[in-house]
């Protein structure tokens, strides 16, 4: 028996409070992205590490999943980012503020 | 392999051949191959489905599982893609990237039977994530028009964030459970009896979170007006229609599902979520000026309405919500194709003001969208009526009155702005600058057509329908 | 013959063609559909047997039966009067119709008319609880759109109050109606929602309470009673005059007939809690509507806060609780649907005609109009009720009836008949008497057309003035069933209680004390197997 | 047979009313109206005297009957037919009201030559005629209580006849809203009845009150006092009475039909078609006297200072109906009915002489514009005299039995009845003083300066022809009752009046107060006499500035007016507009504002979370996070 489950928790925990923090707190969409990309890989430590302590591999299997689902997040992501930033030359989130009300 | 998957595998591959026709030259086949090749591809795997109407099967090794849920999903995903195709011929949208539009919304609709039919948590996951990047894409399809790609980036950032909510929540119930096999984990659940467990308290608030805001309930909905009024419309007709029905799919599975048995843990956060969704939603769309976005709010509090079926946890309650998600299909469907005619038309065409005098120029439409209103209102005999008035009784009789309450003075308020535009359709007269400057095209005809009679035919078949419902509804909760 | 569901369905059928045709054809059309709904409505009165108290003439189909809707209809001898009043107002308004059609749509707007007389009749036959509120709420969408689209100035804010101020009230109902029908199943374990079967249950005294304030809250908002009242002004004065005449005369009877369909009969219990509000909710809209009808400055709205009054006035005489004053109730919804009709149509002559909606602008055209003067008294006599008017037949019931019960709402209520007489003598004395106004009186003088209108509204309103018997005798074996239970829930003397009051489920299949642990009853036909 | 006939008696004057209502925009010729308008109540007469005679030629026992058309409603235990009685009492009122009623319409054939809407007028005097004949020939309450209303409607309608006069609508509109609050008490009269005895027939309500509802107790009290309060709006009686005086705007027939003769009685009769019930109620018959006695002192005080010859006699009316009332609350029924039948003779003679007065005047009606019309007008002096000396109790004239058997009566009828009596002897002098003021003054005295512009000219037979008759009846009228001699009327009216006390005065009272009424009588003529003929009106002129106060106050009439608007109508409708400008747009209209405020903040606050940032929505997934997690505690 390695790392105890907890060891996994905390740093999924982590990693995950991070990313959403970055979420709420960052204003360039490239961190936004990044942010996001942490709050996953979070979940996937946890995946990883339930997956050890019940001893089965679904979670595994499950964690490359959302490594796939994640790439292509991020590149739908970029590309649009690119769009923008051809578009209005902005990186800043909050300059998207067309659509209110 | 089986015969199960048909209508996925039907699917995948006409999303695939979609892209095909854009290898022609500039003509006919380039022009109409993908819209053809989609409605030809959706209406085989709807006949495929129907086929399949009968007991459970498994495939992949009981990771996808074809019931009577399934394909009543399958047929409403596939029913909204169809009107979607049909309203985006003239879509300014697709113009130069046809293939790419049609086959990213059919593979959507994959990504949303995925959701339907799903044996374990990974594909709930999955199927969310493949509607949702293609719907982030088709939302910003239109690049050169700033809203559009502001909403899909918003989308796609928000969005990312309630995946990455809804995994960890995923990821707590297979921490708790150890399987991430739906059926597994009801066993698990009731032989434990994980009623109160930490772990997957968490995890179902999670996912309830993460759900909830695919869904759009609120307070998950801040994200909706301005994605829905952003993106082409049509793409917002299937976002307000299919991807919701994917999410509530999702919540049936998960919670109706397989964690029937803690019931008590997550009946009122999702009571608590409805009403909010009614309340924000009712109360936000009445003061706005653009139909487009009041519809918009609309959607928030009818998913409001739609998660009373989910929380009561019962049969009548989950039957009660496959019908009104049928009628509240066509019921919103209706309302958009008037959006994308008026957009189309005029100038300022998702304004309130755009409608006025529309209904005397132009009766079809006008009939259709006044019906679909009211019946959105919740006037009887409609079928709007007739699923709230299910849903309200489900409700009560889970003890969840209060919630019946809510969502009927919900209605109450709802009348004053669904009446609003019809009054201005039919008791205004129209401004000399409304006139029609561009013809929205002969999709749209028949789309409204089929919406209108979408609303009139569940409203007098309520009695089969319910039946069906039933049906599907035991599937999902009987073993 | 299907009677009932032809009642409703010839006016709707005719009204969806009607809207299809082109003006000319659908004018005959509408006529035509009118005329043969009111005769079908006298055939009906021929069918009636009126030593029954129960429904009759009863018509059961499925339509939503999973949901627990059916096309359940019965006519009972309350429901009677108010389908002969409907049909005749209606087809009374299509004649008009046919006679004088708006300019623009047409067509659309006899429709809609007959279509908002079928869903009233429904309304009126139902024998469904779901029935009944499906037709509740479909009634209001052809009232939306001939005020939305054919009214004056201020028409919008007008059905936007009036749709939603009624929405509040009925969607409450919507939760009443379901959670009635799951409490009941618990009670009798019967799941449904027939009116008839779910007479008798025996709800505890909380839930009676709770259920019938759902259900009278939307009962009086669409009366409409004080302090619910705030959408009437406006709708009555914004409507087209034939809208005005058919919300006045027929649409108020839906509250009122709610409380006798429903209220009464189911809750009993709820009804003796809330009896003594009710009274003074009654009292004050008496005095209130017709204080304020003194002191209004326009034709109609005199003639709209006088309605407040009369159907203050109806509402005392049913939650009184008592069989003569009942029997009054009835009497006078029939009254007070052709009173008020005839008083808007004369207000509508005049106002149309003259231009002037004031009543300052007017005055002294009784010189060249004497036929208009002359029916213009007629009516308000019968509107403040002078002793022989069909009016006072029913105000003297409701009130003699009232008197043994609560002697001091008679004291106010008597306030009200003098008030009565003060406001419409203002009206009609400003209006036809004293100097003239800016209109003379010719302009304004009846023509043939409204010979066919009055006339028959007169006639009836003699009829009824002198035989009103003909009336009470069909509808008292119904009052005595609709009032029994609520007699008994306040502890009535028996001699007053004149009906077999429902027990709901039977005695017999009750345990008898010393029975063995009564098992929960099994649940039939029950759509909800708990999962 | 009879009973046939009273429908016939009914429905005849019904039939010309609605003939000639309904016979075209077109006005018909006059002739015609005249047939139909008098002809129908000439028939009408005919048939009741038939009914008279037949009921005349039966037993005592055998004068009354009930007959019975159908049931108008049955309502459980109370059943309501339409139904006439036949007795004496209504026979009576029946021979008046046709009698006195077909002189005065075809006097009006005349009198109404030159006015507009000749046709319009005789239908409403025809209407009114049923309506007084529904009013004494019904056989219950509520029949009563419709023919009460209608005859309101009629009174209404002949008063606001002149339709364009302001004044007259006024008065029409006042008449009809406190005839509205008789028929309220009659009204709630009668729910008291029907809830404690189940019926409304006259004879069930009179059979079975003495055993039900018992003596002197509370009931029978307030049904009397409610009944009264039917009885003093329409017989006008204090305070109620203001509207009578007003009432005289409408054409003098009408005047002296209905506001004299007929109509303004039936609270007269009403009392003593109730006697059992007022019986049982000795504290309501007591205050029934009482208001009697003070209306006829108050009215003939306003007598004697009123200037429109119209107006002296109105309130001449009040005060002598006043006679009646406190006669029917002592329970001497009989006098009261005599005193009515009297009464409708010489005021309806008075009335319609002082028509001819006004109709050779061409419509003057104040009498300091008249004048020595002696000389011009001899037969109107003659007729006015007979008047005068019957209405001030001078004997033989009718007005004298009348009177003196009321007032003798009275005298031995306890101790209230002695104040009463004397109460109303010194109404008798001020009688005697403001008929005889009135006479004086207008066919005496110095024409008015400038003399007449037309010279007054003598009516026609239509309008003679009645005056005589009326005259001849006041004259000899009071002899069907002489005390000492006969008592014809108290044995007619025996079967009617089922309760009477029957009081019967002393000889020594009767002379008594028969010398006492005498001299009362000339002290008023006599003091009338000597301010206004004795030097030729001379003295009237210097008396003119004496007591001013007290002047004023008679010609304010007691200030009733006034006072009443301040206290009754000025609280209801500023209580209307209250509720009109106040209530309306912010109470109720607030209510429904308010809720519209309410939604409309709330979708404010709605609008404002949703700034279109990012972060805000990721804030809302937390938020919502919270809420779930909150929810999920909170709810197991």
């Amino acid at each position: 028996m390695g790392i105890s489950l907890m060891y996994y928790l905390l740093v999924s925990g982590g990693l995950f409070a991070l990313g959403l923090a970055g979420v709420l707190i960052r204003r360039n969409m490239l961190l936004l992205l990044l942010a996001v990309e942490l709050m996953l890989n979070g979940a996937n430590v946890a995946l990883i590490g339930f997956s050890r302590h019940w001893d089965v591999t679904d979670g595994q299997i499950f964690a490359l999943v959302v490594m796939v689902v994640a790439a292509a997040e991020v590149v739908i992501g970029l590309g649009l980012i690119v769009a923008v930033y051809r578009q209005r030359i902005v990186l800043d989130v909050d300059e998207l503020d067309q659509l209110k009300g | 392999m089986n015969i199960a998957a048909l209508p996925m595998m039907i699917l995948i591959a006409t999303a695939v051949v979609a892209l095909v026709p854009s290898l022609a030259p500039p003509g006919r086949v380039r022009h109409l191959g993908p819209p053809l090749v989609s409605i030809v591809g959706l209406v085989a795997a709807a006949g495929m489905s129907v086929l399949l109407w009968g007991d459970r099967q498994y495939t992949f090794y009981g990771a996808f599982r074809t019931d009577r849920l399934t394909v009543l999903m399958t047929l409403i995903f596939i029913a909204s893609a169809l009107v979607t195709v049909l309203m985006s011929l003239r879509e300014p949208a697709t113009v130069d990237r046809r293939g790419e539009y049609y086959s990213l919304l059919v593979a959507a609709v994959v990504g949303m039977v995925l959701v339907a039919g799903t044996g374990d948590l990974i594909g709930v996951f999955l199927g969310i994530e493949i509607l949702s990047v293609a719907l982030y894409v088709l939302c910003a399809m239109e690049v050169w028009r700033a809203r559009s790609l502001e909403a899909g980036l918003k989308y796609l950032i928000v969005g990312a964030v309630g995946s990455a909510l809804l995994l960890y929540g995923l990821t707590f119930v297979f921490g708790a459970t150890g399987s991430v096999s739906l059926e597994e984990i009801s066993d698990i659940v009731r032989v434990r009896g994980l009623g109160g467990e930490p772990l997957l308290m968490g995890g179902m608030a999670l996912v309830i979170a993460g759900l909830g805001f695919k869904a759009s309930a609120a307070p998950f909905h801040m994200w909706v007006p301005d994605v829905y009024e952003g993106a082409p419309t049509p793409i917002t007709a299937f976002m307000a229609t299919a991807v919701k029905a994917a999410a509530i799919v999702a919540f049936l599975r998960v919670f109706s599902g397989a964690l029937i048995d803690v019931v008590d843990d997550w009946q009122m956060p999702l009571a608590v979520i409805a009403a909010l969704a009614i309340i924000a939603g009712n109360v936000g769309a009445l003061v706005q000026q653009s139909f487009k976005r009041m519809m918009a709010y609309s959607s928030i509090a009818q998913a409001g309405y739609l998660l009373i079926g989910v929380a009561t946890g019962t049969l009548l309650g989950v039957r009660s919500l496959l019908y009104y998600l049928i009628a509240y299909t066509a019921m919103t469907l209706g309302a958009f194709i008037l959006v994308a005619i008026r957009e189309r038309e005029v100038e300022d065409g998702q304004s309130i003001a755009s409608l006025a005098g529309y209904g005397r120029r132009s009766p079809l439409h006008g009939v259709v969208v006044t019906v679909c209103l009211f019946a959105l209102a919740g006037f009887p005999p409609l079928s709007g009526f007739i699923g709230k008035f299910m849903l309200f009784g489900a409700a009560v009789e889970a003890d969840l009155t209060w919630l019946a309450v809510v969502g009927a003075v919900g209605s109450a308020v709802s009348v004053a702005y669904y009446l609003r535009p019809i009054f201005v359709l039919w008791g205004e007269d129209p401004e000399p600058g409304n006139a029609r400057t561009f013809d929205p095209g002969d999709g749209l005809w028949v789309a409204s057509v089929l919406a209108g009679l979408g609303v009139v035919v569940t409203s007098i078949l309520a009695s089969p329908l319910l039946d069906y419902c039933r049906e599907a509804a035991q599937a999902l909760i009987a073993p | 013959m299907p009677w009932l569901t032809l009642l409703i369905v010839v006016p709707l059928a005719a009204g969806i063609v009607a809207a299809l045709l082109p003006s000319a054809t659908a004018r005959l059309v509408a006529a035509v559909a009118g005329l043969v709904t009111a005769g079908l409505a006298v055939a009906v009165l021929f069918e009636f047997n009126r030593t029954v108290g129960t429904g009759q003439l009863t018509e059961h189909h499925g339509w939503a039966s999973e949901a627990g809707l059916e096309w359940t209809l019965r006519v009972d001898g309350i429901s009677l009067w108010l389908v002969l009043l409907t049909a005749g107002i209606f087809g009374l308004a299509l004649v008009a119709g046919f006679l004088h059609m708006p300019a623009r749509g047409g067509a659309q707007y006899l429709g809609l008319i007959l279509i908002a007389e079928g869903a009233l009749l429904g309304l009126f036959l139902a024998g469904n609880l779901l029935l009944f509120y499906v037709f509740w709420e479909s009634m209001l969408i052809p009232f939306y759109f001939l005020v939305g689209m054919w009214g004056s100035e201020g028409r919008r804010q007008a059905v936007m109050r009036f749709v939603v101020y009624t929405m509040v009230g009925s969607l409450i109902m919507l939760v009443g109606i379901v959670a009635t029908a799951f409490i009941a199943r618990d009670v009798t374990g019967q799941f449904t929602f027939d009116i008839q079967a779910l007479q008798g249950v025996a709800f505890s005294d909380t839930q009676s309470r709770w259920l019938f304030a759902a259900f009278a809250l939307a009962f009086v908002i669409k009366l409409p009673m004080w302090p619910f009242h705030a959408w009437l002004p406006d709708t009555y004065r914004t409507a087209p005059i034939v809208v005005t005449v058919l919300l006045a005369a027929v649409m108020s009877k839906a509250g009122v007939y709610g409380f006798l369909k429903i209220g009464l009969p189911l809750f009993p219990g709820g009804a003796a809690f809330f009896q003594n509000v009710l009274v003074l909710l009654s009292v004050v809209s008496i005095l209130y509507g017709s204080l304020v009808a003194w002191r209004a400055p326009t034709l109609r709205l005199v003639v709209a806060y006088s309605s407040i009054a009369h159907l203050g006035f109806i509402l005392l005489g049913i939650v009184t609780i008592d069989g003569q004053a009942l029997q009054g109730a009835v009497l006078q919804m029939v009254n007070h649907g052709l009173v008020v009709a005839s008083a808007f149509v004369i207000v509508g002559i005049i106002t149309q005609r003259s231009g002037r909606e004031k009543v300052a602008d007017l005055g002294g055209l009784a010189e060249g109009a004497p036929w208009l003067a002359g029916a213009f008294l007629f009516v308000t006599m019968a509107s403040l009720a002078i002793p022989g008017s069909n009016a006072f037949a029913g105000e003297f019931f409701i009130l003699i009836g009232t008197f043994r019960h609560h002697w001091w709402a008679v004291f106010l209520a008597c306030l009200g008949i003098i008030y009565a007489s003060v406001y419409m003598l203002r009206l009609f004395q400003r209006t036809m008497n004293g100097p003239r106004g800016q209109v003379s009186g010719s302009t304004v003088e009846m023509r043939p057309g409204d010979f066919v209108l009055l006339v028959p509204l007169v006639a009836a309103m003699l009829a009824i003035a002198l035989w009103p018997q003909g009336v009470l005798r069909t509808t008292g074996p119904t009052v005595d069933r609709v009032l029994a239970p609520a007699q008994v829930a306040l502890n009535r003397p028996a001699s007053q209680v004149r009906a077999r009051v429902p027990v709901n489920p039977p005695e017999e299949a009750l345990p008898l004390p010393g029975d063995p642990e009564p098992t929960a009853p099994t649940p039939q036909n029950t759509q909800v197997p708990t999962p | 047979m009879i009973g046939s006939l009273a429908w016939v008696v009914l429905l005849l004057p019904l039939a010309g009313a609605l003939v000639l209502g309904f016979s075209g925009s077109a006005e018909p010729p006059k002739a015609l109206t005249r047939v139909a308008g008098v002809g129908t109540i000439a028939l009408s007469f005919a048939a009741t005297l038939v009914i008279f005679f037949t009921l005349l030629g039966r037993d005592a026992d055998d004068r009354a009957l009930t007959t019975t058309a159908w049931r108008w409603a049955e309502l459980g235990p109370l059943r309501i037919d339409l139904a006439l009685l036949l007795d004496p009492l209504s026979v009576l009122m029946m021979l008046v009201i046709t009698g006195v009623g077909m002189l005065i319409v075809a006097y009006s054939t005349e009198y109404m030559n030159h006015d507009r809407d000749y046709r319009r007028f005789f239908a409403e005097m025809d209407f009114f005629i049923f309506a007084m004949l529904l009013l004494v020939m019904a056989a219950n309450f509520v029949f009563l209580i419709i023919g009460w209303a209608l005859v309101g409607l009629a009174s209404y309608l002949l008063i606001g006849y002149y339709y364009d006069r302001p004044s007259a609508v006024a008065a029409a509109k006042k008449a009809f809203v406190i005839n509205v609050l008789g028929d309220v008490g009659l009204v709630l009269a009668a729910f008291v009845m029907a809830v404690k005895l189940d019926t409304l027939d006259y004879a069930g309500v009179f059979g079975l009150a003495p055993e039900k509802l018992g003596h002197g107790g509370l009931i029978p009290e307030l049904i009397a006092v409610l009944l009264f309060v039917g009885a003093a709006a329409k017989s006008a009686q204090v305070p109620l009475h203001t509207w009578l005086p007003d009432a005289m705007e409408g054409p003098t027939p009408v005047s002296a039909l209905i506001h004299a003769a007929t109509m303004v009685t039936a609270g007269v009769y009403l009392v003593v078609r109730c006697n059992v019930l007022y019986q049982l109620a000795p504290h309501a018959s007591e205050m029934v006297a009482i208001v009697g006695a003070v209306t006829l002192f108050i009215a003939a005080t306003i007598a004697t200072v009123q200037e429109d010859i119209k107006r002296v006699l109105a309130w001449s009316t009040v005060s002598q109906i006043g006679y009646m009332i406190m006669a029917a609350g002592l329970g001497l029924y009989t006098g009261a009915m005599f005193h009515f039948l009297t009464h409708a003779f010489f005021k309806a003679l008075l009335f319609l002489v002082a028509g001819v007065v006004i109709h050779a005047l061409v419509g003057e009606q104040g009498i300091d514009r008249m004048g020595g019309l002696k000389k011009y007008l001899p037969v109107a002096w003659a007729t006015t005299l007979v008047g005068c000396l019957a209405i001030s109790g001078v004997p033989p004239f009718a007005g004298f039995f009348s009177k003196d058997e009321i007032l003798a009566r009275a005298w031995d009828a306890g101790d209230l009845g002695k104040v009463l009596s004397i109460v109303g002897l010194v109404g008798a002098v001020l009688t005697a003083f403001y008929m005889f003021r009135m006479f004086f003054r207008v066919f005496h005295g110095p024409e008015p300066e400038g003399g007449y512009a037309h010279a007054p000219h003598p009516s026609g037979p239509a309008m003679t022809l009645p005056v005589i008759v009326l005259a001849v009846l006041s004259t000899v009228g009071g002899l069907i009752q002489v005390p000492t001699v006969n008592h014809w009327l108290d044995s007619w009216l025996d079967v009617s009046l089922m309760a009477d006390p029957a009081l019967e005065a002393s000889h020594a009272t009767e002379w008594r107060t028969m010398t006492m009424s005498v001299i009362a009588a000339a002290a008023g003529i006599g003091l009338a006499w000597f301010i206004f003929a004795a030097d030729g009106g001379r003295r009237r002129v210097q008396m003119a500035g004496a007591m001013p106060a007290l002047r004023r106050f008679l010609l304010d009439q007691w200030r009733f007016d006034p006072v009443i608007d301040d206290a009754v109508v000025a609280p209801g409708r500023d209580l209307g507009d209250a509720a009109y400008r106040g209530f309306e747009p912010y109470g109720s209209g607030g209510l429904v504002r308010g809720g519209v405020g309410v939604a409309t903040a709330a979708a404010r606050l709605v609008r404002a979370t949703q700034n279109g940032l990012v972060r805000m929505s990721a804030f809302g997934l937390v938020v919502g996070l919270i809420v779930v997690a909150a929810a999920m505690i909170l709810g197991r």
